[in-house]
């Protein structure tokens, strides 16, 4: 009945990179909404950073998706979610689901920029017997929610996560972060037909629209548009907002519930390996990765930044 | 039923000992929910709706939706118990059951209603012999077919305590009582029923009232049949299979479902620690029109049946 | 490797009951709109009473959802499609599959009042050995296109059929039916994306929309209201048509592909049991045997028609 | 990739094997069309896609759809060849696979893309080690695991001709040719790699050429192994694994899977016929964190892996 034969990882040190993550914890209390916005920035180009790093010391990665949703990712544990490492078995902590799951990295590195990791855990990533799989496991990680990976998965965990803290009248709000082809599968209209109807406000879907999936843009696979069209007829509140502006996120996580009775869809725009020059909005880069000048020169921009 | 059946016997659908069992337990348990999909008639969940209202989750006709949910009110401190038809739960929600139950390890239970060929004439879309093939194989869940009410009851109420997945049958075509009212289910374990030393007859579900009908036609030819009811298919009590293995002459197994069920699964604990002829009884197919009643016949998971199975291994 | 025992249907005569089905055929030729309607009507009457005495013989049936949809049974197979029992193998026949398979003895009604099976075969409905399944098989029927009765799966299998007409450059129209509560399920609207987004003109979606599922209302259950934005929002051209007004089904079928580039999707009104009084929009009758009064009570009223 | 694979050795991802197969068939057979969720490079059908464009019909990410789509298409006169991860394909559309598929005998060829543990480091959700122990019970339903990209050319050709449906392993962790050019698949049929007298090595898919490893360093020990490759799962060659029973002290069988997807196969096929003892290489929980090569290792399906289970067997 082991789901998994349990054993210590065994990290070869010479495989992975020393670089470190500097960790800067939450937005402080008190901070002013620029204090905050700038706090998120350096937060999210450090984490960039250190993703980019794990990509290219495990030779694995989804770097495309993880540069776009760090943005996201980085706003809510610094600022948006009331959770911390000291709450994580408070039952009103406020719950997050990343249901694209091939962005671990950007999790990892976002959890442990936030303290729910050692950020030296982070040279373990992808490396035998590592709690970092590359896709985020809950019996690995205690602060990891829901086990994801296959693709519309999260978003229906998460509406049974909201729908327990409607039962107990719990204040805790549940943010799911999906792909925009993710939203190809049809569970997760099955659970957004659900969460309309039971009026689940505490439940914020975000969706990282990039316009990319894995091998060609969406529109040219199989376009959702009218994406908001869909998402108000399966009975959501929807907000459009830059994904890589701080201050608009910050916004409209701090907002939620947007409209009592209704969850709230945030179709947040972005880019697909946001802000480097070449892998920018570029199909190419969902899982490729990079070389040592590359990597180089993409810490460059970053530096820029 | 089964042309086997003492016509004295009382049938009992299982699915009242499941309302009645988690009704009670959702009294005692306040994390207790139920989720369906559209299935509260067919799970006979009306008197548990009118009780706890809110706490009965219908996500409508959405399988992989109602698995999904269930898992994250296990994640938000609730104890699912999330109830459907056996053959859709699976089959339509199979990598939800792979992922966000036993992957996940999350506590929650997973109740498939009127399995094998529960649905008679409603065809193999509808029919669930495929479940304990399919779930068995599957790390970190544990797989367990009832054979009467008291031990539907007694497993449902181990499950709501225990700490990880669980996949549990609840039989609808009808079953006598089988096990004492003092009986106490144990996880993992097989039941002695009969003893005996020629050739063992080991059955689940809704096959083992039949496997010892087989043992009382035996007898009357002075075949020994020594009777274990298996509960749990995963994790399997491997032990009792070794030592019928070792005691008997070889072992039929008798089930409501594909015969790489349990089956299966003591061919294969048997291959590595004491192999011994076997005998298989169970679908074989995808089933003809037909009530329930009359398959079980067409597959021969019936006294008779089971009995013809065991002589032909003896060589009789 | 043998899906199935094959074997010969041995059918028990008293089991079942002698009524049987006049056989009216194809709307005729050159008949005028009113002909065509009256015979429509009038087909639709036998095929009901035959539908009743045979869940009555068998002791099983899903009567209400097979009266919601009897009507538009008996218009796409007595006038609009294209199809005789001649044409199987034709591959420009226009395709029908019925997704919610649960109706089956009104499809197999339906079958034999078009002359693709003998209506003395109508007897063996749910007998051991049957071709005659509760759900529709392939396997089973020449004339049934797809195997159903899981919901869901029609509506997927029928974007495929239209996918190889266009493919092929055939007129042909695939049609499709699928209740309401049906709509819960994902796949359908993982198929309705993809039938918009590649315009399968020549498909028509049909929605059995009775309101009713199997245990309660559909609005009491996972509601789908707006249920023609959302077609709308996933590429359709919605149609809304009364479902028991042959001549307005008629006229819509006829009318098939309704907006070039644009799957079809018609919402026919329907009342579960209709037109039978006690049956009609009441959800008890979604799989309940009528008793032997109840049958005498029911056929009286279609008598009366 | 395994520390018993001679250097030497070219070893391909079958995956090429694949995609030129295709291409090849569909340049002969107008109705070939291929299927995908949003997995054209995953499937390496880039070269398909320009050759074909539009009969390469790509649903997105909606694998339930997928397989629907492709049992229409062959309503519709189409061959689809539904190609997807194994994981998704059989996981998340199960219940397609058993109704539309198998259960309607659609002509219809199901390809798992990147099986077993091929991707590595992606975790258990992305594995698809329980695909042969789910499927192979599914009754209509062909199921194949070749081993080198010859077997994986043949499998694909048989199947586009054969009117039923098929299952087909893809497999993307590197393995040599284990076939002669001149190789002919058959289906049911298992294939004498090498004769033996002491003990049988029974391998399929990826697994296959890891076993002549084994007999290598076994023969060194002056054991005589016979090494069958299995590339259909189901049917079994039942009568090739009878002969193995008899003729040798017993049978080891590995997969880059479940052990119960050929080892339970053979278990079963023998418990009725030829009861023998057997040794299972193979997955037997959800994987950890690790490479492919790395997950092998871990799980002994290797020729040191597969050679100690023989030895331990013939309890040398
Ligand atoms: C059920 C399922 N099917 C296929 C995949 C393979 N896959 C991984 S990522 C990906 C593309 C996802 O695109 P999107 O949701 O837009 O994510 P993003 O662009 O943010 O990376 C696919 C198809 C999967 N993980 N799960
Ligand atoms: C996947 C699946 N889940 C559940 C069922 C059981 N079931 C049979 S009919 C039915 C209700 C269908 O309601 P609707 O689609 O509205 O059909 P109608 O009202 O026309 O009968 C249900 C839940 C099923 N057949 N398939
Ligand atoms: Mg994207
Ligand atoms: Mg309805």
């Amino acid at each position: 009945m082991t789901v998994e034969e349990d054993l210590v990882p065994q990290v070869d040190p010479d495989a992975v990179p020393s670089d470190t993550l500097t960790v800067l914890g939450r937005v402080p209390e008190g901070a002013t909404r620029e204090e905050a916005v700038a706090h998120l920035a350096e937060a999210a180009r450090l984490v960039r950073r250190r993703d980019l790093q794990m990509v290219r010391a495990a030779g694995l990665g989804h770097i495309g998706g993880e540069f776009s949703v760090i943005d996201v990712l980085v706003t809510l544990y610094l600022h948006a979610m009331n959770v911390t490492p000291e709450r994580l078995d408070d039952p009103d902590r406020d719950r997050f689901i990343l249901s694209k799951g091939h962005a671990a990295a950007a999790l990892y590195t976002t959890l442990a920029m936030a303290g729910f990791l050692p950020q030296d855990q982070l040279r373990t990533f992808m490396q035998p017997l590592s709690m970092l799989n590359g896709h985020p496991a809950r019996t690995k990680i205690a602060a990891v929610e829901a086990s994801t990976g296959p693709l519309g998965h999260g978003l229906p965990i998460a509406v049974g996560t909201a729908f327990a803290g409607k039962l107990d009248g719990s204040p805790r709000r549940t943010f799911v972060v999906t792909g925009d082809g993710e939203l190809q599968e049809g569970s997760n209209w099955e659970a957004l037909m659900t969460a309309g109807n039971h009026g689940l406000d505490h439940l914020c879907v975000v969706i990282d629209r990039n316009r990319l999936q894995q091998g060609a843009r969406v529109e040219d696979t199989n376009d959702l548009e009218p994406l908001a069209d869909k998402l108000r007829a399966f009975g959501m509140e929807v907000v459009e907002v830059s994904g890589h502006d701080h201050g608009a996120l910050l916004d409209v996580f701090a907002a939620v519930p947007a409209r009592s009775g209704k969850p709230t869809a945030v179709i947040a725009n972005t880019m697909k390996g946001h802000p480097i020059s070449f892998m920018s909005d570029n199909v190419a880069w969902h899982h490729k990765v990079p070389s040592a000048d590359q990597v180089d020169q993409a810490l460059a921009e970053l530096e820029a930044k | 039923m089964s042309t086997t059946t003492a016509p004295a016997q009382v049938l009992h659908d299982c699915r009242d000992a499941w309302v009645a069992t988690l009704i009670e337990l959702a009294e005692a348990d306040p994390r207790i929910v139920a989720v369906v999909n559209d299935s509260v008639g067919s799970s006979k969940l009306g008197p548990f709706q009118d009780r706890f209202g809110q706490r009965l989750v219908n996500v409508g006709i959405a399988e992989q939706d109602m698995v999904g949910v269930g898992a994250g009110l296990a994640n938000g401190g609730k104890v699912p118990f999330v109830s459907a038809a056996a053959c859709f739960l699976t089959a339509r929600a199979m990598e939800q059951v792979k992922v966000d139950a036993a992957y996940s390890q999350h506590h929650m239970v997973l109740v498939g209603q009127s399995p094998g060929m529960a649905y008679g004439e409603l065809g193999p879309t509808h029919h669930s012999i495929e479940d304990l093939a399919w779930l068995r194989v599957i790390p970190g869940l544990t797989v367990i077919a009832p054979c009467d009410p008291i031990e539907t009851a007694q497993a449902l109420r181990w499950a709501a305590a225990h700490h990880g997945p669980v996949f549990i049958r609840v039989a609808r075509m009808g079953v006598p009582d089988v096990n004492a009212a003092d009986y106490e289910f144990v996880p993992g374990k097989a039941v002695l029923l009969r003893p005996g030393s020629d050739v063992t007859l080991a059955a689940t579900g809704t096959a083992v009232h039949r496997a010892l009908d087989a043992a009382a036609l035996l007898a009357a030819e002075g075949i020994d049949a020594r009777v274990l009811s298996v509960p749990t298919i995963s994790p399997l009590d491997t032990e009792a299979f070794v030592a019928a293995a070792r005691e008997t002459a070889g072992i039929v197994t008798a089930e409501e479902a594909l015969t790489s069920g349990l089956g299966g699964a003591v061919a294969e604990a048997l291959a590595t620690r004491h192999p011994a002829p076997m005998r298989f009884i169970g679908a074989t197919t995808f089933a003809p029109t037909g009530s329930v009643g009359w398959l079980m016949e067409h597959f021969g998971i019936t006294g008779t049946g089971i009995a013809a199975a065991a002589k032909d291994l003896l060589g009789r």
